[in-house]
Order: C-alpha cells, then structure tokens, then sequence
C-alpha cells in the first residue's frame, strides 16, 4: 500500500511525525524484543570458551577475541545429526507435499458427493496432539512393522532380503557412494510417520489453492479431451508450483523442526536427527559450554532459518495458512 | 458442420433438503447448421445450465441432445466436437498463448507436433494474434485474451462453438467492438454457435435468432426483431427493449381499456382481439409515445401528464411521465423516449400520445400475447427515417 | 553418574563385518547400548573395550543422546518390550534391574557368574545382581555416594577442621563460618533433582543411622527422620552458588577446584573430572559425609544380559571379561570408583581409589542408594525423583516431606 | 444436537449441488463416478492419513482400556476397562501395578492445571500482542516487510533451539533476563526453577484466600518464551485480517466522526473475529505441543509440578515410567482437550462454508 | 446547508520512488447550495482523490475547499459536516442496519440514545428500509445495502453529500431504478451533492451540472446538454455521448476539409471558424446522420458508403459505415444510429447524410473546440420531435 492507512493521518504537522516517531520506536522496540536472545547466541557463540565470563552476552567479543571454534566444534558435533536430519526431511517433505497436492486435487477439482466429509478428517489431522498417537505409534514401529531392525538384519546378511523383495545390490552401493548408511533404514518409520502427519495441512493449504483456481480451467481442459490424470499432469501439478514452494517450506521447516515423533522412533544414536543430538549438546565435564551450546543451537536452525530468510514471504504464506 | 437440436431436455438439481430445482423445463430448439443462436435471459434462467448440458459438463435430467442427428447424451465432453469459450476465458495460465491453443489438439487427436504447430500458427494469423504466440496470458489485455479463447476453440475445428458471456470481462468499447468481430468471424466460419448472454444488447445485435429462457423456460425463439416487435409474451416484450416497455393493468369494458389512471379507447379490430377477457395487460414501448408540449389532449390516445423525472441521454430524453397532474414519490410513472432537444422539465404539463398501431397487449393470467404491433404496419411509421 | 554427554566417540556402529551368525556360537557383535557420551563415563568403557581382546566378538557400543539417562531407561525400556534389546546396556543392579521381569533377563549362572566370580565378588555386589535369585547381571564397579569433598585452602582459610565434623549440623556450622570468613561460596551444589536426592539420601543416612535409613527404603521411615535431613537440605543448598539451577554437577566442581567454593557432596566419579594439577591431599582432600563415616553408600554400574540378547554367546563371552580383575581395573581406573572384586588388584588404581578401597573394605554396611535406584523399585524411584523435582524448584520442606513419605504408596 | 445433524446433512447436500460434472451413464455410471475416477488421487494419502492419524487415536483408545504397562509386545485386549481414566481423575493404585509399593498414581488435575493456565495465558498475551503489532504495522510504515519479517522469525525456529536460547536468556548468572531485572535494580531471580506464584498471590478474598490461583514464575517463563517465538505468527494472521478490511470502512468511521481509538474499537477489531478464532485455534494447538520445548530446557521428562503439563507428563509415564496404558488415557484426554477446541472451529468453518 | 467551493485544489501523490504523480490539477467549481454536480471522467482521471479531499481523507497540496465560505482544508473529516457514501457501501458487517445508522450520531453528537433512534427509525421509514433495520449487512440485497448506505449519510443531516460511484455495484435494471430514486431523494431534500462516476449514462441523467475531468484538469462544468451538444474539446465530446461522436482528422483546404476517405465542403461562416488552422478534427454525433437506401448521392453532404455491420437495437440501430465500397477488418468505419425498422444489410450500398449544421470541429493540436452544433438551432431539426 503505498497510501496511509486511510482514516488514519494524524492531523497537524508535529503531532503527526511525533506519533510517527514513536511508533517507529515502538516498533524498533519489538525488533529488539524478538532478536535478542537470536543476536544474544550468536554473539555468546563467537565467544572463546575460555574468555566467556557471561558479563553483557549481548555484547559481541572484540574483533580479534572472536573465535569459531564453537562453531566447527558444534558442527562436527551435530553433523551426523544434521546428516539424519537431511536424510529425513527431504524425502519427508516431498512425499507430504505431493500426496496432499493430490488428496486436494482429489477433493476439489473434481467434485462428488462426500468429499467435505473426508477433507474435514484431513483438516481435523492438522490439529491432533502428537501425544494422542505416539504409544500406538511406537508399538507400531517397533512390534508391527519393525523397521528399525530390517537394516540390521540386510546388514548381517550382506545385502539381503528386506522383508518382502532384494534390494538390489548395486542400489545398496550406489546409496553407500552418496553417504547413505545403513543405520538410515532407521528413519523409514520416521519419514513414513511424518509424511502422513504432514499430509493434512499440505492438502489444506493446496486446497485453498486449488480452489481459487476457475473451476472453468478444468472445464474447459475436459472439453479439450484431458483426463482426469493428465488434467493433473498438465494444468493442475504446473499451477501448483507457487504453493508447492510454500507447503515445502513450511514442511521441510516444520519436519526439522520436531523433536517428539525422532526421540521416541529413533532410539539408536547413529540415526539421531540434529534436535535430539541438540538438546544436550554442550554440557559435560568441564561445565556447560554456553559458546558451544549457542554454536550448536545456530547450526541446528540454520538450514530453517535460511529457509526463511530467502523465502520469508513463503514461509509466512504458509504460516498464516 | 452439424445441425443441433435440443429435444425436450430437462435438467434437475436435487437441492440440500431434497426438493427439485428445476433449471431447465423441456427446452425444445432445433439450431440449423450455422446458425448463430443466442440463449438470453435474465440471471439464473437457465442459460448456463442448458449450455453445460450441451458441453457435456452437465448430465441430462431428461431429453436428447443431437449432434448431426446423432444422439449424444452419453458422450464425453471430449467425444462430442464442440468447442466452448468461458467468460473467464479459461486460459491456462502457465502456457503460451500457443500451447494454450495446442493443447486441445495434443490431447484429443493423433495429430503429429508439426501439423498441430501449423494449424495453430495459422489460426493464430487468422485471428490476428500472431504475435502473441509465445505470451503468457497474463501478459494479454483483456481483448487480447478474448481472442486466444476464440482462437483455442477454432483451432480445433468443431461441429459447434458454444459461448457463456465470452464478452461480459471487457470494458464497455472494447466490448462493442468485439462484439462486432465475433460477429463477423462467425459469419466467415459459419459454424453453428450457441451463445449465452443475459445482455440485451447482445443478443439483439448479434444474432441469427434469440432464444429467450426464463426460469428454465423456452419463451420465444425469434429474430431480433420479431422478439422485439411480436414478442410471444409479457415477459418476452418486457425483456428485450431497453428503457423497458410501459405496462398497465386494465378492465376491458366496451370499447375501452380502463384502469384508475386513465381510459384507452380501442376499435373494433383490437376490441375482438381481446374477447372473452375481463382484463388485459397493455404494454406500450416508451419510444412509441410521443409528447407534445403546449398543447391539449386532442385525440383519443392523447393524454393529459405531467412529467415526473427528466433524464437527458444527449439525442434523446427518458422522460417519465405520471398521469392527471400529480407527482412525487408514490404516483406511479410510465417512461417515454422523446429527442433530445425537448427541453422538458421537471413539473411540465405535457400531452402524452400513445398511438392504438403501437400498442400490444397480453393475457393478465399467462401473459401470452393477444395482440402485437405489426411489423408491416411500421415501415412508414418509424420517426427515425428521414 | 548423572550429568549430560555430550556426542562421545560412541558411534562406530556402522560394523559391516560379523560374519555368520551363528546362535550358540560364541562369535559375533556385542552391543551395548549406555549414555557414557563423554567424560570419565566414555574413558572407562573405552579402556574396557581395549582390553577386550577377542577375535570373534566384536564390539559396537551406542550412546543414547537426550536428557541424561532418562532417554536411556526409555530407550532400553522400549526395545527389550519389543523383543529387541541390545545385548546389554548401563544399568544400575540392585531394585533398579526389576523394571523387568526375571524371566526378561537371561540366566548368567555358570557360564559367567562361575565360581571365580562367585567367590571373589564382595557380597553386597552378589546380590545386586541377582532378580529373584537369578544371577542377570555383571556389576562393574562400585561408586560412594557419602563424600564431602573440599578444597584445603578455602576450607584452611576458613579455619575449619572437615575432619572434626561428626554431624550434618556440624558441615552447617562450618558452611556458615565459610560464608562469613571467605568469599568463597560454602557449599558447590549444582541443584538438579539427582543432586539434592542423593544429598538428602546420605544426610538421612548420616543423621537415622543404618536403621533409620533401612526403614526408609523398605517404606517405613519416620517422617521426622524425612523431614530433618530435607531441612539440613534445604538450608545446604542455602549455601550454594545463585545459579546453581542452572548448572551441572562438573561445573559446580570445577568452581569448588577453582577455589571458588569449599565444600562439595558429590559421589567419587566427581573425582574422576578432577584436573590433574588439583592434588589429592594437598589441594582438596575428603571425608565420608559426617554421621555416615562407617557406612559406604553404594552407587554402581553393572552389565545385565536380556533374554533376548542377539549373539548371547559372545554376549556372555564379554559379560564373562567384565566380571574379571583385568577388566575391573581398566574400567575402574578411568571411572575413579573401585572395583566390586575383593581380589582384584587395586595398586593399580590412584591413591584416592585406594584409600576408597580401604574404606569400602573396612566399612560397617553398604547401603544401596535410592538416587541411583538401587534399594527401591523403579516407580517408588520415579516418585523419589518428582519428589526432588518440585523440591528444587519450591524448595517446600513440608510437601516435599510428605512426597517423599508418600513416595511408597 | 438433532438440530446439528440435520444442519451438516443439509450442508453436505448443499454442497453436491456444485456441479455433476458431466456424462454418466447407468452401465458405466460407478467406474466414471467422480469420487471413482478421482480415487486415485485421494485414496492414498486418505489411507496413510487414515491409518496413521485416526486408526493411531483408536488404537491408542483401545490401548488406554487396557492394562499394558511395561511390555508392550503382548498388549492384552481381552480385558478392557476404564480404570486408567478413573486413576487420571482420582488417583489410585492400579490393579494392574507390578509393585506393591511405590505404585500409587497421582491424578493429572495439576497437569490439567497447567496445561489450561499456558494455554490461556500463552494465547490471550500472544493475541493481544499480535494485534498490537499488527495495528501498528498496518499503518503504513516503511520497511513494513523488514518488521513483519523480523517479528516472524522466531517462528522458523525449533523448540529444541528456542529452549537453548532461553535457557541462556533466563540463567540466572549468565543471562540477559537477570542482567536486565540487575540494571532495574530488583535483583537477580531464580528463574526456570522458581514454583513461587506470580500475581495474585498474596491477595485474600475475605475468608478465602486464593493465593494458589497465580502463575508459577517458571510456568510463566515458558508461557513468556513461547510467546515470544509465536506472537508474530499472530501479527501476521492478524495483518492478513486487517488487510482485507476495506479502506472504505477506516474511511467511512473517520467521516462519521469516530477518532481513532473508537474506529479500532467499534469498527475494525470486531470485524477480525474469523482472524481472532483462526489465530486463537492454532496457538491453542501449538500451545498444547509445547513439550519439545519444556523437555529441551529441563533436559528432562520432568520439569517440576509447577510446570508439568499433560504433554510432559503423558511422555513422562510413557516412556519413563512405562505406564504406557495409562499414558494412552492421558493422551486421549489431551485429544479431547484439542478437539474441543478444533471442532467447533470447523464445524463454524464448514457451516461457513470455508471448508 | 451551504455553497461548497473548490478553490484552484491540486493533489500531488509521491510515489514510491519519490517521484510525484499530479492526481488533482488546480481544479476550481463552486457548487451551489442545492446543487446536484456530477464528477465524470475516465479511471485514473482525480475523481475520488477530488471527493476525498472534500471529505478530508486526503490532505490538499495547493488551494483551498470552502464550505459556506469558510475555509475548511485543516478540519478532520468528522468536523466537516459532510456525509459519505462509497462504492462498496462500506456498511459495518458486524452491525445491524440500526445499529450502521446511529453509529455516526453517536460518534459525532452527543445525542441522547432515545432521540438517535427515533431519527434513524425516521430516516428508514423514509428509505422504505424500515423493516430490515435488525438485519445484518450481508442478510440484504445489493439494493437494499444501497439504500441502507445512503440513510447511514441521509440521517446525519449533512451539509453535503458525497458520493463516490454509489450505483456502480447494482445490475443494470436496479441501477436505473435507483437512479432515478436518488435523484428524487436528493431533490426533495435539497442538499448540496457531489456524486463521482465515470459512466456517462449517469452523468447525464442525473446531474445539475457536470464536471468532467480528465488527467486531473477540469475539462468543462456544465448541464448535460451544454456538455453533449457545445462541448469545449473533443475529449469531452468524445467522452460525453453513446455511441460516441465520430471523428475524422481533416485537411483545411479553402471552402472544404479533406481527408483519404471522403472530401466535407464547409460553408462560409463555418470556413471562418477554422481560419488559420491547416488540420482540423471535425466530429459528428451517430444520430446527427441520416441513412438513405437506394439513393443517389443529391446533396454536397451525402456521401455514398456500404454497411459493414448492423447492430439492431429495437427502435433504433447502429450501424457501421465504411466510405467508398470496400469493407472488412482493415477498413476504416463510423457509426451511425438509425431508425430500428430500416432493415439493413451487410453490404448493402447506402447514401450517408452528415448535415452542416450538426458538425463539430476541433483543434488538432489542443483539441479546444472551434466550432460546435449550436444549441438553438437544433430543436427545430430533432427528428425525435413529432
Ligand atoms: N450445480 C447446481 N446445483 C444446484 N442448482 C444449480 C446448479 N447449477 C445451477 N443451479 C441452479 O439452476 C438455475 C439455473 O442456473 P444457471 O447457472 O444455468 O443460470 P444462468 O442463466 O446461467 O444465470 P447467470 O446469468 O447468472 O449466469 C439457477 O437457479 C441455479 O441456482
Ligand atoms: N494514495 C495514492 N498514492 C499515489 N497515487 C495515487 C493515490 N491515490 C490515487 N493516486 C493516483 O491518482 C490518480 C487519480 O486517482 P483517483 O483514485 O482519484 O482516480 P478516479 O478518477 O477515482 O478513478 P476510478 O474511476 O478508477 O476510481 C491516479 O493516477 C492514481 O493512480
Ligand atoms: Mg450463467
Ligand atoms: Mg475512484
């Protein structure tokens, strides 16, 4: 908007740029509020830990006090971690987009008898307490479908039977040459487990975008002989790039994110995504080591936090969902 | 190219409490090889509805549509050869202005890539929007996306065109305009066209013959100027025309039409018209009355007014007039069309002349009409020809 | 011991090799699963591994990240009720091992618990290790929980005599003259649940006796003997540094070697962070906690064989290493306690494990500590640690007395 | 609520009247049936959602009636019951206890407790803030972007690194929190470990004292960081709400004399009652997955009475105490709790015909 | 109830990049009290920025807006005694009709509950709105909304209306309707009004005098006619009129203009107009044309073309004229509005009339008008005039 909020220029010259000055103030004010314990940690982060006496942590050490070791320690520390986090969120993110892409093509575009009523139990889905599921969910995992295990056994065996088929070997080596270890089998359940979990808020938000789209557009696409598959393929999958940068974002954010499903599905260390190796990264022996404490919580935000910087709209977009 | 016909079709929706909604009620039109038919009627009428049906958007309740004498009910949109232009236009918004045109032909023939470019481009050439090609639409004017919409359904060569409201997005000039090239285009191409409008204007000017729906109703199909002159009905005569005709409630007593406001002699040949009616509804057009200033009622059909509201149009004035020499907000006022340059205001007395040759008048219980204006009688009559 | 770890050298884990795997065929990969993530904790277990030395058995260790050992219960806790437990893992002995039925655990009779172990195990360990008398586990070492550390040249000038003390009241006493005669900070407590749990165990200890104490863990304490030893708490974490929430146990250490506190609780695997220039007996020194001095409060580690152990074989085969002197040493020396063994061979050990040994050796009673799940079952423990929870944070001598009266309903 | 049915039954009548989308025909009318045609599109993801959402809450029903405790690989399903509901409202020992002693459950009404106190406190701050801002950032102000960014970024954070952060802002040495109360004069103050009552505690009402209706000054250090990660996420739910309020009506209030104040007031914030409830659902439900946070800056499945809530401690028996089918019993009680909030929300949505 | 003034108001926005766009161009129009004037020009023209300033929505750059000669540029909206209604109605959707009504009384009076009722149940019963007042906004029809808008301003008992495109969100027969309402209300009582549309259709039909903007700067203020028939440049002309005046850029050569189509003779007097002038627009109204079939050019001023397309409209009917004998895309055409019953055809060869008396000629370079259909001699000519 390029105009004052209408009804609301303050009359007579001084008053005006006063209250302006204050609200500029004001709102400088929160900005301080909300980047403080942010610019707080990352001052405390470049701090040697021997120099750190915890007087002004805002404060950000002399030029030639600072130091990274915090930071490629903490690195070093959470790479695995970061690695596992990768190796979940990605796969995570794109099956949760492109299943609820096609559950909301599914229950917009095409319309029929009681499709609110399915489409309201992906929205109610948004908002289930992961609490509510996690005891059904871990006996799942572990005594149902025990994934977990299967790579220990593929592995004892050499390449071996996974349950149901081969997998084929040059597959396993192909994953070896790309950094993939076996314990990764570990976060199928993971992956599996988030996808579903994400499902119902990607449907939503593409819902709301399918359903600004004309409905003669797929009209029109039928008159031009288009099935209902390539309707999708061609005219609804490309208008969707827009949203499915939106609904990987907040995904990738929010799958990255989550602490709760990873420490009660993933109970071996080596596949221990970045915020279960956070939580006591930096307290040992030797007392706990703010710098690489607060090293470690940035490194761990960092991907989201890029994330949103470069595609802050986006991710509000999707946020405000 | 293929004659349409629409036989008794019917459409139903079944509401929320489980009543009938019926959009359609057995519309019966026989629309010869290149025609161009225009389907008007005010909103909810039905237009869209029996469009979709034929589009094949929209399962038929009951009737059968035919294509070329073969009935097509149960056909796909795809199977049917008929090509629609939405007003929304439909574009798909991320393709060229040429894919957007391909993209019926990839999907519904066999037609190898180059063949499908060369059709396009020349279409595209056709239409003047060669330039275009590799636009998004987003990137069009409205006028521009106009006629990619035509240009996507031409490329594919149907049986029929059919058209909702393909002009109802454009600004008012632009719209005339286009108004005229469709026109023109389908004149060149004579493929049988059935256009939707619920814009008078429109459909007067541009058809081959109106159909004219209302509550799912087939009133009258017609050339523009028998809707406008011998309209079927009450309803039909107060549609088509704009500012609306006048009509008045009246007693047939005798030889005259009579309500509170006033008494309309009529002679022998319209008194037989109306036999066997107690009350009849009078419908003059408001450029059928004449005014004259200055002057007393002399004839039969002169009456004494006195003008109400004066709106000036530049050439011609609507000026709305109330009988006896009352006015104000409750009195009831007719309009009539006088040139512009009368000068008439608000307060003047005026005599006010409604000439019997002009009248019509319709049945009070259906509205059919029971006597028109004759379309010979009027050659000679029309003000307009010097 | 409590405390966090951070990302230890833990996760070798990727073992591609094993070859066959055979059942009864004493070959193939043992693995543990513990929260030894750095520290004293991963030199112990390392030094034990080393001094594994068999072909057929290969070793993969996993160290359980999260909040302490926590995640570790619930960890072990979910895979042996999936059928899918390491072949051992960290565990407290004693009560702590009923968390699982006998018939969940493997019977270590014979095959590791032979006559060798049998007659040389001290008795107290013997029977830490047994569920319904199973031998299930392997005991690895032995903590005391009842030591007041001190830093000589505070507490000299202070002018305080630790070995004078006879009573809890008197370390009040010489805390309150700290505080008044030096800047130091009486008392180096990091306050966490764990730590004031197992504070308030030895000042019961100290102040009830043996009987007391006794009564206590078989849910008949006296709730004046409760509720006196939780006001000498109270007022010991009184005298502890203002941010002591916010801390941990090293760094509550590392101030007291600082010279920046006194007196410190703590059990001996504290010892064990000392750096190396803070010399026993010249710069800190310690006492058994006054009042308990004849009592050694046991804390250990121990190894527990599941019945579902994959590879039970080598599992045994490790178990079996564990069990003997060799192994004790090596784990015990990096660990800073002492080993369960009476014949094991403790010169090896520093001066101060040596003189624990000695202690240990001549002590009148061991009693199992509660902190550390030894003398009571798991869920009066969880009642233990929420007791504490809240304590640390109301610091409400009354509920907490009642919590942890009603800590055995 | 025969009312209610016949409503939905009307609105998912209504809402077939959209379109029927073309040619059927008796022979092939169920194959070409669009809820056929288009199954492959929903059905998976519907399935995945299905089972693991909804089948997940029933199975975990059916789990809280039983008495599965510690091992979970043979959960007995012949014997079900309601007992862990009654122990959740009342406390008890459980038939089902392995031991004799120790086994005593306390009732979840603290945690109940706590878990509303956040949740209003955290929603009511987080809203009015949010709003706050939101009339502020509405005014046209330059670099509008730059703040509505900034105030959203905390958001973008996980749980785990907001705790660390505070965790820091709050030590009592070390942090900014201390050093600011220090710079004010009022001293440091414990902190994260504090239970004692903030606000209205000392106050007595007459005979009754009501001391014990304050927020515990740790619950209220969490409510605060929570509020300060999810208060933007409110602003801009609110911007997008004020934005979509014509200019014509700020315009249409200053011409018939409202000042400022009163145009907000009686004109403008009435009109965000759908952003205000859209707004207020998701922090409710954000507020009710406040565990990742509690356990990240307690490192512990066990924060303390005075700042347990349902979340934590239904963990806290899961997995900790391997509890599981009372823990399942706590976890249903906390689905209703969101579903209380979450139904009447769509059901307003789908009468609204949003959904 | 007052003289509203503006006195020389500029508006300059500064956009983004500093640069400043001039939105309102020293505009000066004393309105009179009573007065209906009518703000018309194309989007974008400084319509609502004028009306806002007037309301002080908007603060003024230069000049200065007198309300009964006092100065009111520095008063905040709510002091100015002035009442607005939008496009959008702008009702409060969260408060009943009643509630909409009283909200400005008791915002800007200190009128006592009871007696704020009683007028707005007043107001209402005047507005035939009486029943709705516990509705809320969205329970009304488009109509009814409307009406609901202008009691919230009529109850206030303002020195002036504004109004800012009211009818422009009504279908086209409830807009006509409420046309003439409006212009009735505001007769009855009498207050000073400035209304803002760009639809000339409404400018004419219910101003007292309109003022046509373009680009910020005043054209003309004037009635309607004076607009339509003296207008004082061809932007006026061209923008006053439907369908609009046709124009044709012209040489001066002696005593005739000419052009590549065709060659006008002009008379003396008419010659003197242009003195000096090389090129000249010259214009002519559709209606001022007259058609004739089978004829033979008679008069300098008849011209032989040929019907490109026909556009009937009932009684009357537009239609195309191309000079010469070609027609099609690329041929230049002007209209001509005709009798309804003269049955034209596409092709056919016709003789158009285009009279002397009835052109326009302009100036090509500022557009400023030299020459205009004199107001006078016109009625005589008016064909309508029977
Ligand atoms: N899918 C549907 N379900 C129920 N009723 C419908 C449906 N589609 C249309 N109708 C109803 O059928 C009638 C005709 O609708 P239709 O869209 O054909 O009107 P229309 O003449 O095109 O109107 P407009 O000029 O407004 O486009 C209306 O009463 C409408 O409410
Ligand atoms: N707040 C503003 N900032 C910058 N330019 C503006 C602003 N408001 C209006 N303008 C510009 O001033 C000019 C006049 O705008 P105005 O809204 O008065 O036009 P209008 O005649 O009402 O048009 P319309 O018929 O489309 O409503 C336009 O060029 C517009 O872009
Ligand atoms: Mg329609
Ligand atoms: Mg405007």
């Amino acid at each position: 908007m390029s105009s004052d909020r209408p009804g609301q220029s303050d009359s007579g010259i001084l008053g005006r740029s006063w209250s302006r000055i204050g609200l500029y103030a004001f709102l400088l004010g929160m900005v301080v509020f909300y980047l403080i314990p942010i610019e707080t940690g990352l001052a405390t982060s470049i701090k040697r830990a021997g120099d750190f006496t915890g007087r002004n942590p805002y404060l950000p050490p002399l030029p030639w006090d600072a130091t990274l070791a915090s930071w490629s320690e903490g690195f070093f520390s959470l790479l695995d971690g970061l690695i596992n986090s990768l190796v979940l969120v990605v796969p995570a993110t794109i099956l949760s987009g492109l299943l609820g892409s096609m559950a909301a093509y599914g229950l917009t575009t095409i319309s029929w008898r009681g499709q609110v009523g399915i489409y309201s139990l992906f929205v109610a889905g948004i908002f289930i307490p992961y609490q509510a599921v996690l005891v059904p969910l871990t006996v799942f995992w572990y005594n149902i479908v025990p994934i977990q295990d299967w790579w220990l056994e593929s592995v004892a065996n050499g390449i071996s039977v996974f349950g149901l088929f081969e997998i084929p070997s040059t597959f396993m080596l192909l994953g070896w040459e790309l950094g993939f270890q076996p314990y990764h089998w570990q976060l199928i359940s993971l992956i599996i487990t988030h996808t579903a979990y994400g499902i119902p808020i990607c449907a939503l938000l593409f819902r709301a975008h399918y359903k600004k789209l004309p409905d003669e557009m797929v009209e029109a696409a039928r008159l031009d002989g288009a099935s209902i598959r390539r309707i999708y393929r061609r005219i609804i999958l490309p208008l969707s790039v827009p949203m499915f940068a939106v609904v990987f974002i907040y995904q990738f954010t929010q799958i990255w994110n989550d602490l709760l499903f990873a420490l009660i599905l993933v109970q071996n260390n080596e596949a221990a995504v970045v915020t279960q190796q956070l939580v006591d990264l930096g307290a040992s022996q030797e007392g706990v080591d703010y710098p690489l404490r607060m090293a470690g919580a940035f490194i761990a935000a960092l991907p989201t936090l890029l994330v949103y910087v470069v595609f802050g709209d986006k991710f509000a977009k999707g946020v405000a969902a | 190219m293929a004659e349409l016909t629409l036989d008794s079709i019917t459409k139903i929706f079944t509401d929320d409490d489980g009543s009938d909604i019926v959009a359609v009620d057995d519309v019966n039109v026989d629309i010869p090889d290149g025609e161009f038919l225009v389907l008007v009627g005010p909103s909810g009428c039905g237009k869209s509805t029996t469009l979709r049906m034929i589009a094949g958007l929209e399962t038929i309740t009951e009737g059968e549509i035919r294509l070329g004498g073969e009935r097509i009910n149960e056909q796909p949109p795809a199977d049917r050869d008929i090509a629609m232009v939405f007003q929304s236009y439909a574009l798909y918004p991320h393709m060229t202005v040429k894919q957007n045109m391909s993209f019926g032909l990839e999907e519904s023939t066999e037609m190898p890539d180059e063949k499908i470019s060369e059709v396009v481009t020349e279409t595209a050439t056709m239409m003047g929007i060669e330039d275009l090609l590799d636009r998004k639409p987003s990137e069009l004017s409205g006028g521009q996306q106009q006629r990619v919409a035509l240009g996507r359904a031409i490329v594919r060569d149907p049986e029929v065109f059919l058209m909702d409201e393909p002009l109802s997005n454009l600004d008012a000039k632009l719209r005339s305009t286009m108004r005229t090239e469709l026109q023109r285009l389908q004149e060149d191409l004579g493929v049988t066209t059935v256009y939707v409008t619920h814009d008078q204007t429109e459909a007067m000017t541009m058809s081959d013959r109106i159909a004219i729906l209302n509550d799912g109703v087939l009133q009258q199909v017609g050339t523009p100027l028998e809707c406008y002159h011998e309209p079927n009905n009450e309803f039909v005569a107060g549609f088509i025309g704009e500012p609306s005709m006048n009509f008045f409630e009246m007693a047939v007593e005798d030889d005259q039409l009579v309500t509170e406001q006033f008494t309309y002699p009529i002679s022998e040949s319209v008194r037989s018209e109306v036999d066997g009616h107690e009350r009849v509804m009078l419908g003059i057009r408001p450029s059928a009355i004449s005014v004259e200033v200055g002057a007393m009622p002399a004839d039969d059909h002169d009456f004494a007014t006195v003008v109400d509201v004066v709106e000036p149009m530049g050439d011609e004035e609507n000026v709305y007039l109330a009988f006896g020499d009352e006015r104000g907000d409750s009195v009831e006022t007719f309009v009539a069309t006088v040139g512009g340059m009368q000068r008439l205001e608000s307060g003047q007395s005026v005599v006010a002349h409604i000439p019997e040759s002009a009248i019509h008048l319709f049945d009070t219980d259906d509205g059919t009409a029971l006597k028109n204006r004759d379309l010979e009688d009027l050659d000679e009559r029309d003000p307009h020809l010097q | 011991g409590g405390g966090g770890n951070g990302n230890g050298n833990g996760g070798n884990g990727n073992g591609n090799g094993g070859n066959g795997n055979g059942m009864g065929n004493a070959s193939g990969e043992v693995s543990i699963l513990h929260a030894w993530g750095s520290g004293d904790g991963a030199n112990a277990l390392q030094a034990l591994k080393d001094g594994f030395e068999n072909e057929d058995v290969n070793i993969t260790d996993s160290v359980v990240q999260g909040a302490a050992r926590s995640n570790l219960v619930s960890s072990i806790q979910t895979r042996m009720s999936s059928g899918n437990p390491p072949s051992t893992w960290q565990a407290w002995p004693g009560k702590n091992l009923l968390r699982f039925t006998a018939d969940q655990y493997g019977d270590l009779e014979g095959d590791v618990w032979d006559s060798d172990l049998k007659d040389n195990y001290l008795e107290g360990p013997k029977q830490q290790a047994q569920v319904d008398g199973k031998y299930v586990a392997v005991p690895l070492n032995i903590h005391r929980i009842n030591n007041l550390f001190y830093n000589t040249s505070v507490v000299e000038e202070a002018g305080v005599d630790p070995s004078s003390f006879s009573t809890p009241s008197d370390v009040l006493d010489a805390m309150e003259t700290v505080a008044s005669e030096t800047d130091a900070t009486p008392h180096a407590h990091a306050n966490a649940a764990w730590t004031a749990g197992q504070l308030w165990e030895t000042v019961l200890l100290a102040q009830a006796g043996q009987s007391g104490y006794n009564d206590y863990i078989n849910g008949e304490g006296s709730r004046s003997a409760v509720e006196s030893a939780l006001e000498a708490v109270d007022t010991m974490i009184d005298y502890t540094f203002d941010d002591a929430s916010s801390i941990g146990f090293p760094e509550a250490s590392t101030r007291m070697q600082n010279g920046e506190a006194a007196f410190m609780h703590q059990g001996d695997w504290a010892a064990g962070g000392f750096g190396e220039d803070f010399v026993y007996g010249e710069d800190w020194d310690h006492v058994p906690f006054p009042g308990s001095e004849g009592h050694y409060a046991l804390n250990m580690d121990s190894f527990p064989f599941p019945a579902e152990a994959p590879n039970p074989e080598a599992t045994k085969v490790f178990l079996k290493y564990c069990g003997g002197t060799e192994a004790q040493i090596a784990f015990n020396r990096e660990k800073g306690s002492i080993p369960p063994r009476s014949d094991a061979d403790v010169s090896q050990l520093n001066e101060f494990q040596q003189d624990q040994y000695d202690n240990f050796t001549n002590s009148d009673a061991q009693p199992p500590s509660i902190q550390h799940g030894l003398a009571v079952v798991p869920p009066v423990l969880s009642n233990f640690g929420d007791a504490f929870s809240d304590f640390i944070s109301n610091r409400d001598v009354g509920s907490t007395t009642d919590a942890l009266m009603n800590a055995f309903n | 609520m025969r009312k209610i049915l016949r409503a939905v039954k009307r609105r998912i009548h209504r809402r077939q009247l959209r379109s029927d989308g073309g040619t059927t025909d008796q022979r092939t009318k169920f194959l070409n049936r669009d809820s056929v045609r288009s199954a492959p599109f929903w059905l998976p993801p519907f399935l995945l959602v299905f089972l693991f959402v909804y089948g997940a809450i029933i199975w975990n029903f059916v789990i809280s009636l039983t008495n599965v405790s510690n091992n979970l690989s043979t959960i007995d399903y012949s014997n079900l019951d309601f007992e862990n509901y009654a122990i959740a409202f009342d406390g008890g020992t459980p038939s089902w206890a392995r031991f004799d002693v120790g086994s005593y459950i306390s009732p979840i009404w603290n945690a109940a407790q706590n878990t509303i106190v956040l949740m209003v406190a955290f929603a009511v701050v987080c809203l009015a803030l949010g709003l706050w801002l939101a009339i502020l950032v509405d005014r046209d102000i330059r670099f509008e972007n730059t703040f509505r960014t900034i105030y959203l970024l905390p958001m973008s954070l996980s749980f785990v690194v907001t705790a660390k952060f505070w965790a820091f802002m709050y030590n009592r040495e070390y942090g900014l929190v201390n050093a600011l109360f220090e710079a004010v004069g009022a001293g440091s103050v414990e902190i994260i470990q504090n239970s004692t009552l903030l606000g209205v505690e000392s106050i007595a009402l007459g005979p009754i004292a009501i001391g014990s209706i304050g927020i515990p000054v740790k619950l209220a250090a969490i409510v605060f960081a929570l509020i300060w990660q999810y208060s933007g996420y409110a602003m801009v739910v609110y911007l997008a709400g004020l934005r979509a309020i014509p200019d014509s009506h700020f315009e249409a209030a200053r011409v018939d004399g409202a000042s400022t104040i009163r145009m907000y007031w009686r004109v403008i914030i009435p009109q965000l009652r759908t952003a205000t409830v859209s707004a207020l659902v998701v922090l409710m439900v954000f507020s009710l997955k406040a565990f990742d946070f509690i356990y990240s800056l307690y490192g512990s499945y066990n924060p303390g009475s005075a700042a347990d809530i349902l979340a934590t401690r239904m963990v806290r028996e899961a997995y900790q105490n391997s509890r599981f089918a009372f823990a399942s019993a706590i976890a249903i009680v906390l689905f209703v709790m969101a579903l209380s909030i979450v139904a009447p929300y769509l059901y307003t949505q789908y009468r609204r015909g949003d959904l």
